[in-house]
């Protein structure tokens, strides 16, 4: 007997938009955008149930080219909007995105406090090492002594390292995928949806107009003796970054300190889930301060002309 | 003999417990029917600071303070003689100097203060407020913790207040009572206990009867609260639906947050403690768009950096947030615990670029409860953020007013797009096209009609609403100039339509905001003088046309409340026909001044101004107002009043 | 026979180098003794979306582009046709209707292109681009690469345009040459070869001699430069001492911090790449207060970050920092590569509370060197922070000047503290209590003489500032109320007496700024309409005015340029001694308009406004004006213009 | 023979301002005061040499209490500022100051971004857990849970660690002290000032008027059965988080492995240095960028007229 997969309600056209995409030929982006639509069809999300938000960059225009509701918003802005959105609505899936500038530059104070909040959303950054809406300049991933073809010197500042910050901020989902690989990026993208709390999926993304260092020849190792690619996947690896007891602050300090140090691995880079921990989310602590949440979105909950008499009555 | 009407005020170093004192006194003088209106000064401090506590009490309707004080209470001796001798640049000269003749001063004596020789006018009352504290705890068996209770001198002076005007003490044991309820019903005995010690001691060492103020309950009672600004808005939110605030502390905000964050287990409310402004506003932002009615509450920093936002905000015709923007002494951090005008200029014109907002400053208790509803409406009919802008002043005051009205409650939540209907045609957005019969791309006009279209180009600006989730009604949404579907264009045509639909808005809003509630002439109609403000300086203008109709001068007074869009023809119809006009504001430039100037092209060159953190004073007007009259200073000179000796 | 008059146009997808193109041909045609005159639309977008460039080029001052094109370059078609046939809504309907009769088209032979019928008052120039370079590969043994090589399309364009014009080749050969210097010479050659290649393609298939526009070297060559508003303000920068610039990119201020990067070596000049603009604004304030020339450069949404810290600078009276602000288009993201006129507003009340700033628009390029020069002056001399304003479209502008003067060059860096000298005592602070006699903590006037205080109260407003490091020099600042030695206080009197001192400055830089940098009136004094306008519109209205006058109407022009302190007086004398006034602006609400009702009293009803992201033509400032000298719109009607057809 | 200790030019009293001080009684500001005090006069300072600049709080209140130059800047702000200023002098020895909620909530993004800039200052965090200055709402270090006397309700949010988010975010010398301890804490200001880079000092404070959890009895360990401190030293038990080759990119990690490991260590809590790194500041690398820069102060480079003539020839 042979288990039959469930018919799915949507195909891969059903989230698609029909405007024109004006990304750079053979920009990362379309493979991350082509993940995000990947990843809706096979969870089967209804179009009219999920929400995109996004910064402003290049990134920052792929809400307008998935057919779902889509909020293009404010440069580094994204995760307070997306959350204002989310702590609304709960019936809606919520998946935020945007640029590594955006989110790890100008953002950084809301990357940092969206992580210590764990609300129930994804987030994923195009992290491509510049800013490529602005004509590329250094963004906050480039490390230090490195230069790309636009710059007029090398960057003098470190590059940061989102998976450590990740770690440090407290989200409780932790990824990296690569752009040029959608499925393999769809599948990160399904389980962050997936995951209760706060996930961050950092999606290395080849620029090319922008970006020379980090082409795909360079991903792929083509200028290596060996040719070999300069990513691997942690699932190949049996490197598990999931905390089973999550009520072991041991194990969850010892999957920290892992996550951490795989995140200074630097060639080949691997790419899977680095930390991942199901602990309460911000709305698992709401509906606990406000037993109206429970079960309904806030939206949904009819609070106009609300009694204050008691309060009236105590100001007498 | 003075009866039910007093000046009365605490001071002390800041965190004595001075507020508990002036209020548990004014909670006890409303609930016997008397009208209260109090209001604080404090520094931006913790502890320590010389802070004071006004509470004026009167059987007749009470909108300002007064210089003048009858009773004042010092619990240090900087409450009296200032702090001259310790600052290198003194901050004040103590409050010895205000108090009117006749009137008294509760001291502890322990502070080491003399009376001065030139104050024969006024009667010292020393009280031994720490022996007094030793005795109440004796009575529990912890007489040697005097000082560890210092904290009840506060009730202490409270008691001696009441003896001195001969107030039932009743009264305040209940208000007090009332305040500290389960396990903390002891300490409310042991302050109740304290209280009553003073209120003897003052009735056996002193000649009560001798002093000329006089308190008692009135009789005739109407339901009244007696409330500060921030409660009342608080209600404003709750009552208009407001399901999602979000905040960052900053004074004089966050009371509301905080009063808010109180109740939102038992009123469903949301209310997010956020990392900063920026956050605070986006997510509110964020929140709007999803359908629920969403605030934010803040004061010039946190708006400083709210600003993106509400261009976002208004580009993308979000139904809110709605801000509650409470003035403070600026420019930067400034005064932050004091009262300031200052920011209506910025507040008009908060962001980069031409957009809608609307900009609303209540000028009382009522005004506030009624903007706030208000706004909430305003920003789903016309999908733009909405600025409330109180100040320190309202939102601290502590007065009584009648009980609302809760019946001024209708909810209008404008356009929404349910499914069940399409986007009439018209509101399309073809139209644009249809208008010079220019068809793009070979469409038929009508093309698309079952669509739903997030920016359609209605006639009055307006389209139907969306709420995500909602099944066909799917949009996109952008902060970069967009189609009717929300995507990004830079085309020249539906640029400059855009830019029209959504400006139109300010055309709507005049028309259907209630006049009453863009401005108002109060006094007669053929007043010598006009005095034009705006804001908290309301009550403070009223009641001194009260004392100037007793000289039998006739004043009118315009109050601008509706800042955008700004009842342009109306006020200037009022101006232009006004036979003098003298401009009242609490900040340095006149900035409602420039507003009007700019609007009607009038201007007012007669200006009283105040920008020393204080509110006026009804004194301060009065004298300002009787200058005039006295044909002091000339008319179209400027005259700057301040604090300054 | 149209001789060394031409308005050309070249347009593409973005990102397939018609920058290149225009930018060499403009070159070519400066340095050969022309007059050019340069501006580019583009999208924001990197690749694919449609942009053009015109260059306009004359033996004559030009200021200002034209609506009609001589000579079109089409690398595409929707450059020819627009984008209606692809878009649900169109950007726009293509080019080929705005070329002149007489003039041609030259464009790509493959991009399937028909010559419409209803044009033939114009003639077509197809040429095989693809062909030309597979030509020009081939001489390098690289034939088959044509498509790797589609860039060179530009060059192509450019070749085929000089033999039209019959230009002499070889200046535009240096040009390109000297732009591939060292190990890129190959793939200059490359690019010359392409060019002429195309030149001699277009010379032999075409009857150019019957073209009828020409071009050739203007033999009286003045020392000209020709350059972007963004490197003359870089320039300015360099010139004025600045040490220290931050910024974070953003369209359209990135140049700017981009050219200055690129020479920080050999200019020993810090630019520092920030996280965001808070901290942008917050580093440079930093800097200021150490004593260096420190600045940033932002445009709308990156000012609207800064807020915060130009209340920051005012306050603390930091010595700077000075913000070039350039307007591009609003609100929020908006149109970020293209033109408005539409930040004046948010820039002059730009945070909480009244405090004191610099605003200045400059109107040319010329202007924006002198304003920006002065503003380093300004900011030391006043300490605060100055607010330049320039807009897109003075930064893209690419357009000959004579020589920069580079004497106008005078620094002032204001009183200074040094150590060798004490704080004169009437700047001490003290004498604020010597006024009226009052001697706080029993001190004698005088005390305390040899000591700095960094916020002493001055006559002018403005303390000697110490550079931190100096001996002596030590102080503190606070973003809160504070003493003269820069500790917080609340006080009445030190907050009224601080709040006169910074606001004072408001004067004194009224009385210093030359006012012929305040203010300019251009043309007849007997004019029968005067032009209110402000920033980039000044060269556009000084073109037009030029056509009025052929046509015999006496036009005269008042350009506003200090906006803060608004030069009020005057403006209104010359106001109100106007006939008819019209205002021009590229905003949609008319912000100068509102700027001049507030601080004048007079309103202009008249208005030529525009908002849809382009700058005004000639064309269209001509017609406005001869509609109202043709008695259209009835004066005192508000007449909107737009580029809607 | 015995070897002299040199003679200090300054005394305690060279560094202390005669301003009336008004934090309350008790608060840990007081020993954390001394402790800057103290360091200066250890390091004998010249009080004209030294800038201190503050955020916004019952904190930002220091620099009017320490006789040197002194900027009470915005909240959230202080690090960008002193940044400006530490670039245009570094004749100035530079410390920056502020509130937790200052520096890790409002300021996160300068925060994170100070760190990869690793430009030569020492920056001092106030952590009491609360806002102090607005009455006691909670900052980013109260855990989720967690209630202090002037909360309505349970933080539910996470608490940030200020540890490991340095550590990712690439501060080159890490520390904790303890405001009750003003001379260890000298100690460690001492260093954090000799370091060469971004210098973070996460000071743990007590506020007796709101925190009512961690309290000096509380770490005191007054209310624990044995009354053993909850603190304790990193340098009592051999920890050594000092990178002795800073070539070696293995050593780095690890070190920043170990810190975070540490730094999720809650009860006791260790005090001290937990990681420090030499590695080129931003000031090393802009000397490489600006020939100039070396050995002057940016301020005290005349740039006044410069010479832009090549520039104009190229505008020919
Ligand atoms: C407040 C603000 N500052 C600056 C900008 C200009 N800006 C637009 S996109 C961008 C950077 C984009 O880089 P990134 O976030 O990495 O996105 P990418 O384009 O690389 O996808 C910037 C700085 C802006 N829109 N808003
Ligand atoms: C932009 C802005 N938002 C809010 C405030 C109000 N505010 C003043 S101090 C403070 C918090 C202080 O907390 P913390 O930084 O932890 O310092 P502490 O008082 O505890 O030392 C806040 C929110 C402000 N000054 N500026
Ligand atoms: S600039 Fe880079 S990131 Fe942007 S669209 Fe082009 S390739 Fe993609
Ligand atoms: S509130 Fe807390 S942090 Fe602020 S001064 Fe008082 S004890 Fe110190
Ligand atoms: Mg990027
Ligand atoms: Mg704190």
């Amino acid at each position: 007997m042979s288990v039959e997969a469930p018919v799915k309600r949507f195909t891969l056209k059903d989230y698609k938009s029909d405007l024109h995409n004006d990304w750079c030929p053979g920009c990362g982006d379309f493979g991350i955008l082509t993940g995000i639509q990947l990843a809706l069809q096979q969870m089967d999300l209804d179009p009219d149930k999920v929400a995109v938000f996004s910064g402003i960059g290049c990134s920052g225009k792929t809400p307008h080219y998935v057919k779902a509701y889509g909020f293009h918003t404010l440069h580094g802005r994204v995760l307070p909007t997306a959350t204002g959105a989310r702590l609304a609505n709960s019936g809606v899936t919520v998946i935020a995105l945007g640029g590594d500038g955006d989110g790890y530059g100008i953002g950084a104070g809301y990357f940092v406090n969206s992580g210590r909040r764990n609300v129930d959303m994804a987030y994923l950054v195009h992290n491509n090492s510049v800013y490529g809406l602005t004509k590329g300049q250094a963004s906050p991933t480039l490390r230090k002594g490195k230069r790309t073809k636009s710059m007029p010197e090398e960057a003098i500042q470190d590059g940061i390292n989102p998976i450590a910050m990740a770690v440090a901020a407290g989200y409780t989902f932790i990824a990296r995928g690569y752009a040029l690989e959608p499925k393999h990026l769809a599948g990160i993208i399904v389980k962050a949806i997936e995951h209760k709390g706060a996930a961050l999926v950092d999606v290395l993304q080849t620029c090319p107009t922008y970006n020379d260092l980090y082409t795909k020849e360079w991903y792929d190792g083509a200028d290596l003796p060996d040719k070999r690619s300069r990513l691997y996947k942690l699932d190949d690896t049996g490197y598990d970054g999931v905390v089973h007891d999550v009520t072991d602050e041991k194990e969850i300090v010892a999957k920290k300190a892992q996550a951490v140090v795989k995140s200074y691995e630097r060639e080949p880079i691997p790419i899977g889930v680095y930390y991942q921990a199901e602990l309460p989310t911000y709305e698992d602590m709401l509906r606990q301060r406000i037993p109206a949440l429970d079960g309904k979105p806030l939206v949904d909950i009819d609070v106009f002309h609300r009694d204050v008499n008691a309060l009236l009555e105590a100001m007498r | 003999m003075q009866k039910n009407r007093l000046s009365w005020m605490i001071g002390g170093p800041q965190g004595s417990g001075i507020n508990a004192s002036a209020e548990v006194f004014a909670k006890a003088c409303s609930r016997a029917g008397l009208r209260v209106y109090a209001n604080i000064e404090y520094h931006s401090n913790i502890m320590g600071k010389h802070s004071f506590y006004r509470v004026r009490v009167s059987d007749e309707d009470l909108r300002s303070y007064q210089e003048k004080i009858d009773i004042l209470v010092a619990l240090d001796l900087e409450t009296l003689v200032g702090d001259a001798d310790h600052r290198r640049w003194p901050t004040h000269y103590g409050h010895l100097h205000e108090i009117d003749r006749g009137g008294g001063v509760i001291y502890d004596s322990e502070i080491g203060f003399e009376p001065p020789a030139d104050r024969s006018d006024i009667r010292f009352f020393p009280v031994p407020f720490i022996e007094v504290i030793r005795t109440a705890l004796e009575e529990v068996g912890k007489g040697d913790q005097a000082r560890r209770y210092e904290i009840l001198k506060n009730t202490v002076a409270l008691g001696a207040t009441l003896a001195l005007c001969e107030y039932p003490f009743d009264i305040v044991a209940d208000v007090i009572l009332s305040q500290f309820k389960g396990k903390r019903s002891e300490i409310g005995q042991l302050n109740v206990r304290a209280a009553k010690l003073a209120f003897d001691y003052v009735r056996d060492h002193f000649d009560c009867a001798a002093f000329p103020y006089r308190l008692q309950p009135n009789p005739e009672r109407k339901p009244r609260i007696l409330a500060k600004g921030y409660e009342i808005i608080a209600l404003a939110k709750l009552r208009a639906g407001c399901a999602f605030q979000t905040y960052y502390p900053i004074s004089p905000a966050t009371d509301e947050s905080v009063f808010l964050e109180r109740h939102q287990r038992e009123q469903s409310l949301l209310v997010v403690q956020c990392e900063d402004e920026i956050s605070s506003i986006n997510m509110a932002v964020g929140a709007a768009h999803m359908g629920v009615r969403s605030a934010t509450a803040t004061s010039g920093p946190g708006f400083a950096l709210m600003v993106e936002g509400i261009g976002f905000a208004a580009m993308t015709e979000a139904p809110g947030p709605v801000i509650t923007m409470y003035q403070r002494g600026g420019p930067s951090t400034g005064l932050p615990t004091r009262q300031e005008q200052g920011d209506l200029r910025f507040v008009l014109h908060p962001a980069q670029g031409d957009f809608p907002h609307v900009v609303i400053a209540p000028g009382d208790l009522r005004e506030c409860y009624q903007d706030v509803f208000s706004a909430f409406n305003w920003a789903e009919q016309f999908q733009l953020p909405v600025i409330v802008l109180p100040d320190k002043k309202l939102a601290a005051i502590y007065t009584t007013i009648d009980r609302l009205e809760l019946t001024y409650d209708k909810v209008e939540r404008g356009k929404i797009f349910t499914g069940s209907e399409w986007t009439p045609y018209a509101a399309k957005g073809n139209d644009l096209v249809e208008q010079d019969g220019h068809l793009p791309g070979g469409k038929k006009p009508g093309e698309g009609v079952n669509e739903y279209l997030r920016y359609a180009l209605s006639d009055d600006g307006v389209s139907p609403r969306s709420r995500p989730g909602t099944p066909g009604g799917r949009f996109w949404s952008t902060t970069d100039e967009h189609d009717p579907d929300g995507h990004i264009t830079e085309g020249v045509e539906m640029r400059t339509a855009m830019m029209r639909k959504r400006m139109g808005k300010l055309d709507l809003i005049s028309r259907t905001v209630p006049k009453d509630q863009q401005y108002e002439l109060h006094g007669p109609a053929d007043a010598d003088l006009t005095v034009v403000a705006w804001g908290s300086t309301k009550g403070t203008i009223l009641d001194a046309m009260l004392a100037l109709a007793e000289d039998g001068k006739k004043v009118s007074f315009l109050q601008c409340r509706l800042m955008r869009p700004f009842p342009a023809e109306d006020v200037e119809r009022i101006l232009r026909s006004a036979k003098r006009l003298v401009l009242v504001e609490e900040n340095y430039s006149g900035q409602l001044g420039a507003v009007i100037a700019e609007e009607t092209g009038v201007r007012i060159e007669d200006r009283v101004l105040k920008y020393d953190g204080r509110p006026f004073s009804e004194d301060e007007i009065v004298a300002a107002l009787r200058e005039r009259f006295a044909g002091r200073p000339e008319p179209h000179t400027e005259a700057v009043m301040t604090h300054v000796r």
